[in-house]
């Protein structure tokens, strides 16, 4: 029984540090623009689309350069998506936002579709793939990429808001935009830094948990869906409470299917998403903001 | 009797006393204003007496009846309306419409009725626009009403308000600092409006920082501080109030009447 | 963008497709297809699609049927049932196609029955399920093997190596509840006994939990019926898990790309599956050794490795064209009846025999038993 | 007979296609697919564009109006209108229970709860596969009959469909410009000022929200009875993201705007087969452009434009009857 919890636990811990590193993006660009971008799922397929299509074959790069490169791509189609389609719909409605983003992510996987097919990809482990044993549960070395990976992202991601100058300017554009502008802070070149940073964790998922999942044009849907759902559970805009959020619904998933019906573990990761904002209105950590009238 | 009677109030936001143990009654069919310092709880009051936020001790009766605990639209149902200091207009509408909603309470038609437009639901809209119209023309705004919110300067939007809390046809109107952002001319406008408004039988329950309309337009004035009663009485009591003129660090209140 | 000008041409191209509707007609055999191009199972409709043209292209080539050009029109569903149905009457009555190949889910075809039935026109199903043709409806046929089939296949051969506990892992996709539903129905007939019963999303990227707990139950072996990256990711989590009893995928696995993601996880795992995966190892006295090997030689010249969904697509094209070619028409009647009259057509699934009261003509031997060895399939004997 | 100047227009062009082109595809085939999604974006909108309340699981209600008819009359051989009736019973009842807690919640996470709540239900059709026949569908769903004619061809199903949807508009309209309507706007416009108007914000939001699952369950049974065949893929997420779009991309608050995005978006698919691999981009590339350089949708974009080339105080109304639809914040 022990055994089995533990073995659910590792499970539920590596896909949720998936879903958090998604529910991180999101938190980023939510907070450094007011927009949800739905088009993080396919970031994560971009990093891993293009880090395998860059090692592929025999004149395909070494996969630490692969790897850097499809970063380094996916971080481009961030500034681009930022710069193209957000940048011109500033003052836009939420909704309106929603629907371009969503646009936004078709129109990826439109793109993926024409350059990579429909075929499904794996990508090599980074270690080898004999499992570790811990009591009778097991893990491969790809999982403890994954936490690690995952963990030392959301450190830096931490440190860069609360310890570096354009992290700090970031957050100030989120919270007084006129204001940042008028400290002599360039708004414009913020929020590219801030849909970069977004894409390039967005990536970085892609690229760790591909060895693991696989990938294909259409990976980043179900991503984008579940990292969206994180960081309302963990309550939007608050970049640790996403963190959280992706690894609690993580843990509820895999101890769903484990202990009650593998059958009904999403439905029963979103009522527990339900009953947790019907208590919080925002969210496990969000702010409640008050109205002012 | 008073048409509103304040006990013993109290309200704090997380360890911080917006309004503590504060008592005062509006009589009919005056002008009441309450002055202070910005943060001295003006806002948090008419917050607490229209239903938006529940205080955390105290009674406020209006009509010898509870509001504690009802919900806005319920106090909104007793006789009280207001306007909001940050504008509350329905940007979505035309003036006309911003004001037809003001006629809700007096207007029956439900959902089902309007769906299919029947005839009750034809004469009652008739009705209601005639009110509607009625209550532009008392602030003076017929030539707006076909417009919409979005497009008007900020000293129409402020009459609309009033104009929509009208059309409720209420006791009490509590009117949130109304010449806040006004002009010298539209300042004006709102004195006579706020005179009118009182002579047509109306309770006003005002917040206002430009000292010069309160001392002209009330009858009785509140001076809080720090969500405390500093002073009550006329505009001449509280002109002459040393401790007022202290809160007000002297002079600032020395308007020429 | 001008975008008032984007509207005008599309308004135009509205029109100018509403007045060119009928066009064309008798000097060209119609074959209209709707497929999972795109979506969840797309895997089946990129196949099918890329089979079907290559081989009207090749019949066209050899100077049609009867001297007449055979036009193939298709469109997407993306596996929406609901598109299916919109396109099905889109080839019916705008297009005006003479037979329908297609179907790539059982949903979608599923979908179609009721318009096929009552508009009357011969349908050739690649969908899995058996409830297409069960019970017989007049127009509808099918070329695949049913789930039914691939659980009996399956069955058969756990009852030689004494299997008789089995834990049952499926996708909550149509392929995957469908088998699980003949799986769960046929066990008993076997004398077979399903101790687990879990399942997973189609876009799930871990099944250790579920594998967990049938770690724990005392099965014998573990059966997986779905399709896509799921399979793949349960070949390698069993093998994570230290799972040692045997492992069965069913006949959706079965393309080379199932080999190439779940790689050495995948040695020892069996599958039923059409001749065609390992059609260079059937003896050479085997009918249809020679349709598969000219399939597969055809097909990898162009796409790469061949599955055996693209088989499915030949099959059905090619019982439509003989069919119409025997009735010497495109009357739909004649062509329906012709079509049920199919005997001993040699196809990649096996060999067809179809009758008034079976459209699909196939037997459980048309299954060959598979297993993974050295990256590679093999017969089992 | 001004006020509703646009909805005469609207119904003769539907009575007059099918004498031009009776047996047409694009009309009597994807115009019955249009005049149901019309059906359902005009619902929805009364939701999120007038009420302002974001839904991303308005499939949801469709989807257990479609199932409730289907099982119903399919399985246990129930009158279609009396299925129909009982779906729309079930509907009421669900939608009524969640209403209160979720319209409790605002902006992102009310889009989040709902988009959760239509997930849920989709995983309980695909689940229950015993009772809705699961991923693959269920078929043999009978045909509507209107005192003893049946609904059986294409062009009866335009029909039924077209005055389906006619009504629909038509009672939207009527709502939007009455008492109702207005407390609907106001809702959008402030809640806290609807609330002083006596507006009871609660029970104006549960009112629209259930009145909205209403018209998706019924669309939901008219779309199970016409197909014949439902499964749950016709009521995924997805779907609900494409009826949001259909609202956005027409225009939010104004029921024309609904219909006319309901249309294109219905259209637009059909027209980009022809480009096979690149449908996907170029659809993509659709909806992200027209929503960047027309943020107020098409309908209502270029509406709002021509009214601004005219003259300044001629007001909207002379374009389209009495709709209000400016401001969408």
């Amino acid at each position: 029984m022990w055994d089995q919890i533990l073995q659910f636990l590792i499970t539920g811990v590596t896909v949720g540090a998936t879903y958090a590193l998604v529910a991180l993006g999101f938190a980023i660009i939510y907070n450094a623009s007011d927009v949800v971008n739905f088009a993080q799922g396919e970031f994560v397929m971009i990093g891993a689309m293009t880090a395998i299509a860059l090692s592929a074959g025999d004149g395909g790069l070494p996969l630490p350069l692969a790897l850097i490169g499809a970063v380094l791509i996916t971080i481009a189609v961030g500034i681009l998506l930022q710069r193209f389609a957000i940048a011109p719909a500033r003052g836009a409605s939420v909704v309106t936002t929603i629907i371009i983003t969503i646009g936004a992510s078709i129109f990826l996987r439109g793109v993926a579709l024409l350059v990579w097919g429909k075929d499904i990809f794996a990508m090599p482990h980074f270690s080898g793939e004999i499992p570790l044993h811990i009591g009778n549960a097991t893990l491969l070395p790809q999982n403890l990429w994954v936490m690690g990976g995952a963990a030392l992202l959301v450190m830096g991601v931490h440190y860069f808001f609360n310890h570096t100058i354009i992290g700090k300017a970031i957050l100030a554009c989120s919270c007084n935009r006129t204001a940042a502008h008028l400290v002599g802070i360039n708004v414009g070149l913020m929020m590219l830094v801030a849909y970069g940073l977004s894409a390039f964790l967005g990536a970085m998922a892609g690229i760790l948990v591909a060895p693991i999942t696989f990938t294909s044009y259409d990976a980043g849907v179900m991503l984008g869906l579940k990292g969206f759902s994180a960081a309302i559970l963990g309550g939007m805009g608050n970049p640790m409470g996403a963190v959280a959020g992706g690894l609690a619904l993580g843990l509820i998933e895999s101890l769903a299917a484990g202990l009650i019906s593998s059958g009904y573990k999403d439905a029963i990761g979103f009522i527990i998403l339900l009953l947790v904002l019907f208590i919080r209105p925002s969210g496990m950590f969000g702010k409640v903001s008050a109205e002012r009238v | 009797m008073a048409l509103l009677e304040v006990k013993d109030l109290t309200k704090a936001f997380g360890g911080v006393t917006a309004i503590a143990d504060l008592h005062f009654k509006v009589p009919e069919n005056k002008v009441y204003s309450v002055i202070g310092p910005n943060g001295a709880g003006k806002t948090t009051l008419f917050n607490m007496l229209s239903g938006i936020y529940h205080p955390d001790e105290g009674s406020i009766r209006f009509l010898d009846q509870e509001i504690i605990g009802k919900e806005p639209h319920a106090v909104a149902e007793m006789g009280l309306s207001r306007t909001f200091q940050n504008l509350q207009m329905f940007f979505n509408m035309t003036v006309l419409d911003n004001v037809l909603v003001g006629c809700h309470l007096r207007t029956h038609s439900g959902l089902f009725s309007a769906a299919f437009r029947l005839p009750s639901v034809i004469r009652e809209e008739r009705v209601a626009r005639q009110w509607a119209e009625e209550a532009l023309a008392f602030c003076g705004l017929e030539e707006y009403s076909r417009q919409h919110a979005d497009a008007l300067p900020y000293g129409v939007l402020k009459r609309i308000e009033i104009a929509r809390a009208l059309a409720v046809q209420p006791k009490l109107l509590l009117m949130d600092e109304p010449a806040a952002g006004l002009n010298d001319t539209e300042t004006l406008e709102m004195r006579s409006l706020i005179r009118r408004i009182s002579e047509s039988g109306i309770t006003v329950l005002l917040v206002e920082h430009n000292m010069g309309l309160v001392m002209q337009v009330s009858d009785r004035i509140l001076v809080l501080d720090y969500g405390s009663r500093l002073a009550e009485g006329t505009p001449e009591e509280i002109q002459n109030n040393p401790q007022v003129i202290e809160a007000y660090l002297g002079g600032e209140v020395q308007y020429a009447v | 963008m001008n975008i008032r000008k984007t509207m005008t041409a599309l308004a135009v191209s509205t029109l100018m497709s509403l007045t060119a509707a009928q066009a064309l007609a008798a000097d060209t055999i119609k074959v209209g297809s709707f497929l999972a191009v795109t979506g969840g199972a797309s895997f089946l409709g990129d196949t099918e699609l890329k089979t079907l043209q290559m081989y009207v292209d090749e019949v066209n080539a050899k100077g049609g049927i009867d001297g007449m050009q055979v036009e193939l029109i298709h469109y997407d569903t993306g596996g929406d049932s609901k598109k299916a149905v919109n396109f099905a009457k889109r080839l019916i009555k705008k297009d005006q196609v003479d037979v329908i190949v297609g179907g790539s889910t059982s949903g979608t075809s599923m979908a179609v029955i009721d318009e096929v039935e009552s508009e009357g026109i011969p349908f050739i199903s690649l969908a899995g399920s058996v409830k297409i043709v069960e019970p017989v409806k007049k127009w509808v046929f099918k070329v695949p093997h049913t789930d039914r089939m691939a659980a009996g296949k399956i069955f058969e051969d756990m009852k030689k190596r004494g299997i008789s506990k089995v834990a049952l892992i499926s996708g909550d996709g149509g392929f995957g509840k469908s088998g699980r539903g003949e799986t769960l129905a046929l066990a008993p007939e076997y004398g077979i006994e399903i101790v687990a019963d879990e399942s997973y999303g189609a876009k799930d990227t871990d099944m250790t939990a579920q594998l967990t707990k049938i770690r724990d139950t005392d099965a014998q072996a573990v059966l997986n019926f779905g399709f896509g990256t799921g399979p793949a990711i349960v070949t390698k989590n069993v093998r994570q898990l230290g799972i040692t009893i045997p492992l069965y995928q069913s006949h959706g696995v079965a393309s080379k790309k199932y080999i190439e993601l779940a790689g050495d996880s995948a040695e020892g795992v069996r599958l039923p599956a059409a001749a065609l995966l390992v059609a260079d190892k059937l003896a050479d006295a085997d009918p249809q050794k020679p349709v598969l090997v000219a399939y597969q030689t055809k097909y990898e010249a162009a796409h790469g490795a061949v599955s055996t969904f693209g088989g499915h697509a030949f099959d059905g094209l090619y019982i439509a064209l003989e069919a119409i070619d025997r009735a010497n028409s495109t009357d739909k009647a004649k062509v329906r009846d012709e079509i049920e009259k199919t005997t001993n057509f040699i196809g990649t699934g096996g060999i067809f025999n179809m009758s008034a009261t079976d459209h699909l003509g196939l037997g459980l031997d048309a299954f060959k038993m598979l297993e993974i060895k050295n990256g590679d399939w093999t017969l089992v004997e | 007979m001004r006020r509703l100047a646009g909805f005469y227009i609207l119904a003769a062009g539907v009575a007059l296609l099918p004498v031009f082109f009776p047996d047409n595809y694009f009309i009597t085939v994807v115009g019955v697919t249009a005049g149901i999604h019309v059906i359902l974006a005009v619902s929805l909108n009364l939701l999120m564009g007038y009420a302002g309340q974001i839904s991303l699981g308005h499939a949801a209600f469709f989807g257990i109006g479609a199932y409730t008819s289907a099982i119903l009359s399919a399985r246990y051989g129930w009158n279609p209108w009396l299925a129909m009736l009982t779906g729309l019973l079930l509907t009421g009842v669900i939608a009524y229970f969640i209403a209160r807690p979720i319209l409790r919640l605002k902006g992102h996470y009310l889009a989040m709860a709902t988009l959760g709540f239509g997930i849920i239900i989709n995983i309980v059709l695909v689940q229950n596969g015993q009772l809705t026949g699961g991923p693959d569908g269920l078929g043999d769903i009978p045909s509507l009959t209107i005192f003893g004619w049946e609904v059986d061809s294409d062009l009866h199903w335009y029909g039924v469909i077209g005055v389906a949807m006619l009504a629909v508009i038509w009672l939207s309209l009527n709502i939007i410009d009455s008492r109702s309507g207005r407390a609907l706007r106001a809702l959008h416009g402030s809640e806290v000022a609807a609330e002083m108007m006596g507006i009871n914000t609660t029970t104006t939001k549960t009112g629209v929200f259930v009145l909205a699952a209403l018209i998706a369950s019924f669309a939901g049974s008219l779309f199970s009875h016409q197909q014949g065949f439902v499964s749950p893929g016709s009521f995924s997420f997805f779907f609900s993201i494409e009826l949001v779009t259909m609202v956005v991309l027409g225009g939010m608050a104004s029921t024309y705007g609904a219909v006319f995005g309901a249309i294109v978006l219905t259209f637009l698919p059909e027209l980009l087969v022809v480009f096979e691999d690149y449908e996907v981009m170029i659809f993509g590339a659709i909806l992200m452009l027209t929503m960047i350089f027309l943020p107020q949708g098409i309908f209502v974009g270029l509406r709002n434009l021509a009214y601004k080339l005219r003259k300044k105080n001629a007001t909207p109304d002379s374009i389209a009857g009495k709709e209000q639809n400016r401001g969408t914040a």
